[in-house]
């Protein structure tokens, strides 16, 4: 099949392209995720108490505080505590001269069950607290929160939509241009059915080419993303981001790789296959 | 009339326009083992009469038997079964470019599963009756149109069909090429294969006398037996 | 060109699914840099005095501060002025009881000029406050700016290689496509230069197709994601992101729109020119 | 000699591969408004040297002038001014299926940059000439195989070429239409047109008896004037 490298090339070319795109984006995709699921763990609230309570007392709400669904741990600030975190978070520590420790609230710190660590996990949370504590302020960094969440939820949602339409247009896409190869071979599809080969023998080949043709395509967008991965991500980004705490940009994991794969491996089998029963025909 | 019929076509017409009949109520039987002519002028019907035998255009009226097998409503997938048993030469020859010509004449034992080793020692024949078995591993739009046209007898003829159908066979030969080419058509035909050979060439049909079917405007107007 | 409806097709198809995916990431884009762009209007530098300070000494202090090249405005907030807003911002005013205005440190809230409303400018006009309150604690809420900022540049950088690579997979997709349906075509291409057609010739029609194809499938592309837009992102994410503070997600402005039909148009004909320069030959 | 060469080749040879030669040393000269037969046997390079003649392809060794022009290094950019002077009948037909015959017969017209009017008279006429001009509307896969060849020559005379190379045009095509295709070619070599005329029938040489040059292996091995 000499004359017909140039639209295998054409075939696997695409298949390349369009996959790698779907790759790149879970790329980032997974990455955002991983990110704000880590950062969601900050999420916490803290309870002000209206005055002061023995430490007994303490214990005894930090116990019932603990034992609500939902709740992780919860830790009791007393005023002394609260004296020496001020003093730790601010540099200039004559500030507090005028401050003694009584000026100041106690607190417990409640950290969220992992399901619950969002905005809505917290307003759902907030009226449990509320029962045993019916007179606390309770306080979990509302703006900064929120504006956090519906920015990671635009994203999401633009991802959705974006991706979406990225699987689509890939299908599409492919399907599309392994049509266009079998087109300009269609005189020789004819030519095989006049000479008495069955639909099934005709196909095979095909079928088998396009599944190794997507295989091919699926493979090398992972190298290319891989790459692209090496070139720009890890390194370019993790000296951009100066404060992900630690965090270090994955490639995708192997399940999704296979699913790279796979999507190829499919893309090529059925695009061949939807194709071939247009230009195939007996009789 | 002791001999079995081969062909049969019931009151066949077909039209691949409303207005002009391709053909036009043909009624004919070609019996087992025979040689027959067709001709008449271009545009009378030839190809098309060719083309209802394998399936490859469908009446739209009448009735065509094969073996005394009724094709007409032949289901798409029995059909490659049906050409297996017919050699073609098409008037375009209608070989695949991307092919080499020992692929081109080998395609149809593939299709039928013969294995490699026939396959290979039956193309090599086909080739060498045609006096080309040195052009085998070239492409078809490597070849001189004459070339190409004796590929495509090859391919017809490599699978020993029950009948052989010639389009216009040496259209592109010189005489003694065309001498050559009807002497393998004999021998086929010796052999048992039914020959249904189109042509215009009153030249080849007095040099090799047979039964000639004439058409007219899709009609058929003349069947001599010589 | 009756048996090309098909080739016609293929092309506005690709042409079309290709300038979508880029539409719909600069839909995306755009909207992030305008909504990022208003909450970081927020960010501001607040300096907490040592000591408290008599009124005309803050107004001095203010003037020298407002002169800062960097600065937009400042605010002197006094010790009333910083106990009415806690009281404001806590909802339960029995906790400020034991708490009087005199524990309280005075502070100026410094706003940034519009360009430097980052951590980068945040850091780079530090210094300069610093030299006039030289013993100020100067906070401008670290942690979550950081964070946001670093988050924000994350999906830049992310854009920046995707967006990059999807133009050059589109660019790579529709000429293969414009090239393949060449390829279909090519013996046609062939005979006309056998009877005598110039390149230019046969050339220009094939231009002109791949031009109003470009054009096509830079409409459709819109629409789509106009669409799109309507279904999804308008409505839907509206309602998703509940205080994105009354920010409405835009349509491509018109210069964008402008762009993507450009493109389909310069698409068409580059992809067709250049495939044409492989598949018409003279003698 | 008195007459203008139109055609002349100086020791022309031509590989397709390297160990075998399509044509080779071939000296000819074809004088203005001569009308040639070229023959010889089925990959004798027939249709390799009219190949030459339009550019088509091109000699690894020699000269040929045209109208005394070398067309053997013409610009690639010249070449489609030199094939406007000339008419082909591809061997092959070499039609464009995606256009309809009307489309088809006018291209070399509209190359030209000829009014739509003329174009629309001349390409009627010379569909009239081979008696298609009810066909103008179809597309050539919905024409017999002799129907295509007419449509073929059609295109080849409507520009009234200075030259007329016609690769086996009558191949498909019976006694009859035969008979009035070369008619045409006479009348157009009776206008002045230069006729080489590739073809293994020795009955139409007999009819029409002219200069025969005879190709055997790619050699000139015989040039007879009647
Ligand atoms: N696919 C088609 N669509 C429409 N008309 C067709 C088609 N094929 C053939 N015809 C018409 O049907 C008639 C018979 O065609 P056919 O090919 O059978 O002729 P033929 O006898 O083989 O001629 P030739 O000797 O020129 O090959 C012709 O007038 C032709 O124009
Ligand atoms: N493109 C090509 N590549 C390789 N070999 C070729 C090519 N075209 C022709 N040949 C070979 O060159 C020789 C001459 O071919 P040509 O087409 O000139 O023959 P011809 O005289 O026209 O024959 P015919 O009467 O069969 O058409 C043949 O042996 C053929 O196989
Ligand atoms: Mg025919
Ligand atoms: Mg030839």
């Amino acid at each position: 099949m000499r004359q017909s490298s140039f639209l295998c090339i054409a075939t696997v070319g695409t298949l390349t392209a369009t996959l790698t795109i779907i790759a790149l984006f879970a790329l980032v995709i997974i990455n955002l995720q991983a990110l704000t699921g880590r950062w969601s763990e900050d999420v916490q609230v803290r309870a002000y108490l209206e005055k002061p309570v023995r430490n007994a007392q303490a214990d005894q709400l930090r116990k019932r505080l603990g034992s609500i669904d939902g709740v992780d741990e919860v830790e009791f600030v007393s005023r002394e505590k609260a004296y020496s975190r001020m003093r730790q978070r601010l540099e200039n520590a004559d500030l507090l001269d005028g401050l003694s420790p009584e000026v100041l609230p106690v607190s417990f710190d409640i950290s969220l069950a992992s399901e619950l660590r969002s905005r809505e996990g917290v307003l759902e949370l907030l009226p449990r607290i509320k029962a045993v504590l019916p007179n606390a302020d309770l306080r979990y960094g509302q703006q900064w929160l929120e504006r956090f969440e519906s920015f990671v939820q635009m994203i999401y949602a633009a991802a959705t939509v974006l991706g979406g339409f990225l699987l689509f247009a890939t299908l599409f896409i492919v399907s599309n241009t392994i049509r266009l190869t079998l087109y300009a071979r269609k005189d020789e599809l004819e030519i095989m059915a006049l000479v008495g080969a069955t639909p099934f023998f005709i196909k095979a080949p095909f079928l088998l080419e396009g599944a190794a043709q997507g295989a091919l395509g699926g493979g090398l967008s992972l190298g290319t993303v891989y790459l692209l991965y090496q070139a720009f991500f890890r390194e370019g980004l993790g000296s951009l981001l100066f404060s992900i705490g630690g965090y270090e940009i994955h490639f995708l994991p192997a399940s999704h790789q296979l699913a790279i794969l796979g999507a190829g491996v499919l893309l090529g089998l059925f695009g061949s296959l939807s194709s071939l029963r247009k230009f195939v025909k007996i009789g | 009339m002791n001999t079995e019929a081969m062909i049969r076509l019931y009151d066949i017409s077909k039209h691949y326009r409303s207005d002009s009949a391709a053909l036009a109520n043909i009624d004919l039987r070609i019996d087992k083992g025979e040689f027959v002519y067709l001709t008449g002028a271009s545009g009378a019907g030839k190809s098309t009469l060719l083309k209802l035998l394998f399936c490859a255009e469908r009446p739209d009226k009448g009735q065509i038997l094969i073996k005394g097998r009724n094709i007409t409503r032949l289901k798409s997938r029995e059909v490659p079964y049906l050409r297996r048993t017919i050699g073609v030469v098409f008037q375009d020859y209608k070989l695949m470019n991307s092919r080499t010509i020992f692929e081109n004449v080998a395609f149809p034992l593939e299709v039928q599963g013969k294995r490699r080793i026939e396959v290979g020692k039956k193309v090599y024949q086909a080739l060498k009756e045609v006096g080309l078995e040195e052009r085998m591993s070239r492409y078809p739009l490597e070849l001189s149109g004459g070339e190409q046209q004796r590929i495509a007898i090859a391919r017809a003829l490599v699978v020993g069909p029950d009948i052989l159908l010639a389009d216009e066979p040496t259209g592109n030969l010189d005489i003694n090429v065309t001498l050559e080419i009807m002497e393998l058509f004999k021998k086929a035909n010796a052999r048992g294969t039914t020959v249904v050979l189109a042509t215009h060439s009153q030249e080849m049909i007095q040099r090799f006398p047979r039964r000639v079917l004439t058409l007219e405007g899709g009609a058929l107007v003349r069947d001599e037996s010589c």
